[in-house]
């Protein structure tokens, strides 16, 4: 099993997801530039990490996406391959229309750095196979612009389409305003295209993934596209 | 050539950060302020190209990178530079 | 050669002064040359010989200080200190101020200072892993500190996020002395293999000068030399477009790009482009090196047109870098920095002659002696002398002081009030976990990371109780590393490095010339007594306002080694059950207390006493008892003494809060017995059957062990001499103490 | 009563966000592009005061909130609605 993460100028996750791919769950994982235009197809799967790709400036991910990179990611998802946005990376895949909705400012305006709860909404997708339906995630969130936002009708066609895959939740699972740490609207915290083989979720699975704490929530969506199979 | 261009979220979405300087104002003693919207204010000079191809022009920069169309909207215009 | 241009303004006595120079240095400048400097030379020396580049009143101090140990690569003189963690590595660091800036402009002054200190430790070939910061604003109660307080904390995340640098840890601190004049310390903490650490040196005749990062534009020409040493007025507002704006993006690419290229064995020396730029750069590489450079400045990358070879001399746009490489390998380096899109250029080369020359469309407008400019400021024996005031401040009758007869009242004060409630609102909005290394997060005692690729960690901890160095500087700067060292043996940690921020006022006062002496002083005993080397630092004078200077603020900021990163341990309770024992003696002892200061209004008195043996033994003991594996928790007692130590112990779980009760005897009053802030002492945790294991190594270490009660229940409940003195509802004191600092923030005016 | 704002960087401060949208749209290929600057634009929606009130009012808006006025400069024009 092969995995691609993709780096792009000012990326600051993409050391984490490589530790967890390569050095804890040992698969074969590779770099990919984002000047590199070249097809994906050697890789079961590509992960987008979290970061401040090109600063964040003008919006989080609108520069990003511009990038080489993106023309073969958007290929590889067309033709089903499985693409994994984290945080910046969800930001980068809302900005290149790969998935729906859009991000915007924490209601606090501020950036939060601090674990969460998230519950499980569909597991029946390659990133939560693996979790169980209604499971409870605990996994850090660390972003200024994770306010997800979809107007009415698409937040209808998402709901009908099974694409919400995460929401925050309280620590038994519930799915209350008191949980909901950036104004996200339903709590909104992962969604899938329609096609469930691209996901984008803010909160940071790499970060609860290492035997190094005793949290190791996060594994539980690698495990998911590893028992996935190849795409 | 210079265009001004005016990025602003579409009617409808939620704007947290004018919100949130909305209650700022009104925090300060403003409180004749009844709606506060954030937007996006861009000045782009352009060399060596005539209005009507900088028309095209810059609408493909907004459609392609400067504002994202689910959520916003923009508007522009053109004036001579020297 | 030298001749004026025809537009340079001809150099008048206001001009030298304009310059901050005084006319008995500019009459040695005009001896050191045997001529008269052009403006851009005198701006260069200007820069060069302020108080902030060339240590002028603080130099001879600073020497006192040990630097030497068996782990030291490099000490104070670089632009970090280096410092042998074994396995091939070494653990590269320093804290620097950016106070003034940070006063004009919070969010944008505290940002540069976070790039600037990263600067200095990337210089060195090192990956920067971390960030702390030591805060201090006003009076809570002026308006002016919550914009202040959200400024900075913003600038401090918006920069280290955007880095991809954690903040792991760091100090916040309010009084009424920083109402003029914020204190931002930002330290920084990276990691190098100890055969690839750079020096800022332009060694090799013929090699390549090159400059990359940012392009150069108007910032804070005068930055270094008039914001960092004229002390504030109503004219604060004439010199705000001085301000540096910061670009983390590009810090992020630089730093990557920094770190490739310094994979090549043709890269020769570096240094960041601080205060003073192009100037100090330039001038400090050679002068390490003893040798020259020749620059040609219309070869430098500009933002803005029209610039003079004065402004670009001067300039302190941020993220900018000079090089030096073997020549021949020019095309080869551009092409690095071109890759990650940064601007870069050669502009000249080393040359043999001790001089730097430097050129602008083609005729020369700077020929100045290397050493002159980089040693020849003479160093000043400022006159000090102790305040008259010193022996009212230390009075304190504590007989007119009621001794209060229940404790819960002071203990929900204590926990609510600013300067002991939780950071969590600060380090919210700090990413403290990106690199995957903190294994200890920020709301402990110490940070603790991992050191990747062994078995080890680091412990990271900034300390500094400026009442106690108001009242006494000598002692309140060893308290301050005794603390700090203590923070580092909770959490499980061994000290091996120290950097300082040694913040104060106008040294031409002779007060704050004395406090200064005696603060280094005090630092200097406590190293020497602990066995820490100084290993970098940074000096920030004439923090005051309208003539009111701050306490003396020396910042200490410590790194910690934990051979196996299992011996780690954090502040709070851990199991229902566990008994409390305290380490070390509570003294009768109330001056200079948050708790005067909370609930009487009073900075007042003696600080508490320090014996340094007693520290180093509870400090020694401390780490046996965590590398036994005899205890659970430790946690030091600062400022709200043992009960507030205790009840943090209770609310800082991160699950949920958990109870205690704990029972005192003794002759002591009540208030000093549990909010007076003894020094050595620090509150453990452990399983019942590890009591007499910790009674023996604790006599083997020479330090008193007091079993205090057991873990558990809803309540802190404290009884002394059999009378209940505490009992409150943990839920009750952790909403008190996790909500005030956020509620304060967003409390309007 | 509408006012609308522009907050722009004085001239000579650096614009990392322009910096980085200008380098983005060369590369796009809209090469005509000669510099871009990036600031904000507010509209503020104000009750029941004069318009002679209003001009006083929305400075001090700017100057104690909207702009940083350190490294920042700001306009504004008031519109009447209805
Ligand atoms: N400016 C800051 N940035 C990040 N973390 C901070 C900051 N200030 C305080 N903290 C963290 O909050 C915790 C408590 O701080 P403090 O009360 O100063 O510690 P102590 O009780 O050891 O004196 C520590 O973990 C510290 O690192
Ligand atoms: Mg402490």
């Amino acid at each position: 099993m092969k995995c691609g993460v993709v780096v792009f100028p000012g990326s600051n996750c993409d050391h984490d997801c490589y530790h967890i791919l390569k050095h804890v769950l040992g698969l074969s994982t590779e770099w990919i530039w984002h000047k590199d235009n070249a097809d994906l197809d050697r890789f079961d799967w590509v992960v987008l990490p979290g970061g401040f790709s090109f600063g964040d400036y003008l919006r989080a991910g609108a520069i990003a996406r511009l990038s080489p990179v993106m023309k073969a990611v958007t290929r590889y998802a067309n033709k089903g391959g499985r693409v994994l946005g984290i945080c910046n990376g969800f930001q980068i895949l809302l900005e290149a229309g790969l998935l729906p909705g859009a991000l915007l400012n924490n209601r606090s305006q501020k950036f939060i750095c601090k674990t969460v709860h998230t519950v499980v909404e569909n597991p029946d997708t390659p990133f939560t196979r693996h979790c169980g339906k209604n499971a409870v995630l605990q996994i850090p969130i660390a972003h200024q612009q994770g306010n997800f936002y979809a107007d009415d009708e698409t937040l209808k066609r998402m709901a009908d389409h099974g694409q919400v895959l995460l929401r925050y939740a309280d620590a038994e699972g519930r799915v209350t305003e008191a949980a909901n740490p950036n104004g996200s609207v339903q709590n909104i915290a992962a969604v899938a295209n329609e096609r469930k083989n691209v996901m984008g979720m803010m909160p940071h699975p790499e970060r609860v993934a290492d035997p190094l704490w005793p949290n190791l929530d996060g594994q539980s969506i690698f495990q998911s596209l590893i028992h996935s199979g190849a795409s | 050539m210079l265009a001004k261009i005016h990025v602003t979220f579409k009617s409808g979405v939620l704007d947290p950060q004018g919100k949130a300087v909305h209650h700022a104002l009104n925090d300060l003693g403003f409180n004749e302020v009844r709606g506060v919207t954030l937007g996006k204010y861009l000045e782009v000079r352009l060399d060596g190209i005539s209005e009507t191809e900088a028309q095209g022009r810059v609408r493909e920069m907004c459609d392609k990178l400067l504002a994202n169309t689910v959520i916003e909207s923009y508007r522009y215009t053109l004036e001579p530079t020297d | 050669m030298n001749e004026p241009r025809s537009a340079d303004p001809e150099i008048t006595p206001q001009v030298v002064a304009d310059h901050g120079l005084t006319p008995g240095e500019y009459q040695r400048i005009q001896e050191l040359l045997g001529r008269a400097p052009n403006i851009t030379e005198l701006g260069i020396f200007s820069v060069m010989w302020s108080e902030h580049c060339s240590y002028k009143s603080s130099r001879p101090h600073l020497k006192t200080l040990p630097s030497e140990g068996p782990r030291v690569i490099e000490g104070p003189g670089e632009n970090a200190g280096v410092v042998d963690i074994g396995d091939g590595l070494a653990a590269v660091f320093k804290i620097e101020s950016h106070n003034h800036p940070s006063f004009v402009e919070p969010h944008q002054g505290a940002a540069t200072g976070v790039g600037g200190i990263m600067r200095d430790v990337f210089t060195m070939g090192a990956r920067p892993i971390a960030l702390l910061n030591s805060l201090r604003f006003g009076d809570p109660a002026d308006p002016k500190t919550r914009f202040l307080l959200n400024g900075v904390v913003e600038g401090i995340a918006g920069y280290g996020n955007c880095t991809g640098v954690p903040t792991v840890g760091g100090e916040v601190y309010f009084d009424a002395c920083y109402n003029g004049n914020i204190l931002v310390n930002a330290f920084c903490l990276g990691l190098v293999k100890t055969d690839r650490v750079f020096r800022a040196r332009a060694g090799g005749v013929g090699n390549a000068v090159i400059y990359v990062g940012s392009k150069t534009g108007r910032d804070g020409i005068h930055g270094a030399s008039l914001l960092a040493s004229a002390e504030f007025d109503d004219s604060t507002e004439e010199k705000r477009p001085t301000v540096q704006v910061g670009d983390p993006f590009t810090e992020k690419l630089l730093i990557e790009a920094c770190l490739e290229i310094m994979k090549k064995d043709w890269v020769i020396g570096v240094q960041d482009m601080g205060a003073a730029g192009l100037t100090s750069s330039s001038f400090e590489m050679a002068g390490r090196e003893g040798t020259g450079i020749e620059m040609d400045l219309s070869k430098v990358p500009l933002r803005e047109t029209g610039m003079t070879p004065y402004e670009i001399m001067l300039s302190e746009s941020q993220e900018r870098m000079l090089f030096v490489v073997e020549k021949g390998y020019e095309e080869e380096a551009l092409e690095i920095f071109r890759k990650w899109d940064l601007d870069a250029a050669f502009i000249g080369h080393v040359t043999e002659q001790p001089c730097v020359r430097i050129l602008f469309e083609g005729r020369e407008v700077v020929n100045l002696p290397v050493l002159p400019v980089v040693d020849g400021c003479l160093g000043l024996e400022r006159p000090s002398k102790r305040p008259a005031d010193l022996d009212r401040r230390t009075q304190l009758d504590l007989a007119a002081i009621a001794e209060p007869a229940s404790g819960g009242e002071a203990i929900k004060k204590l926990l609510g009030s600013l300067n002991i409630a939780s950071r969590e609102w600060v380090y919210e909005q700090y990413d403290h976990m990106v690199r995957l290394n903190t294994l200890i997060l920020p709301g402990s005692d110490a940070a603790v990371l991992r050191v990747k690729d062994t078995n080890k960690a680091l412990a990271l901890a900034v300390d500094c109780n400026s009442r106690y160095c108001y009242l006494d500087p000598y002692r309140g700067a060893q308290i301050a590393v005794s603390e700090c060292a203590r923070n580092i043996a909770c959490s499980g940690g061994e000290p091996i490095g120290l950097t300082n921020c040694l913040n104060f006022g106008n040294p031409e006062r002779p007060e704050i010339m004395w406090q200064f002496e005696q603060a280094i002083r005090g630092i200097g005993d406590a190293c020497r007594f602990f066995d820490i080397p100084v290993v970098s630092g940074n000096v920030s004078l004439y923090n005051e306002t309208k003539g009111e200077a701050i306490f003396p603020t020396p910042t200490i900021a410590l790194v910690g080694l934990l051979e196996d990163r299992d011996w780690q341990t954090s502040q709070w309770f851990k199991n229902s059950g566990d008994e409390i024992g305290l380490l070390g003696e509570t003294l009768e002892e109330l001056g200079g207390s948050e708790y005067l200061k909370v609930m009487h209004g009073l900075t007042q008195g003696s600080p508490p006493a320090l014996d340094l043996e007693r520290e180093k033994n509870v400090q020694a003991l401390c780490r046996d008892l965590i590398r036994g594996r005899h205890i659970h928790s430790a946690h030091d007692c600062s400022e709200g003494g043992l009960a507030v130590a205790l009840a943090e112990a209770c609310i800082t779980r991160p699950e949920a809060p958990i109870g205690a009760a704990v029972e005192l005897s003794s002759p002591l009053r009540k208030d000093a017995l549990l909010f007076g802030e003894t020094q050595s002492r620090v509150v453990i945790s452990y399983p019942r059957q590890a009591r007499e294991a910790i009674a023996a190594l604790a006599h083997r270490h020479k330090t008193p062990f007091t079993f205090l009660g057991a873990i558990g229940g809803e309540a802190l409940a404290v009884t002394v001499n059999g009378e209940k003195f505490i009992h409150e509802d943990v839920k009750t004191l952790h909403n008190l103490w996790r909500g005030s600092l956020g509620n304060y923030v967003r409390q309007t005016t």
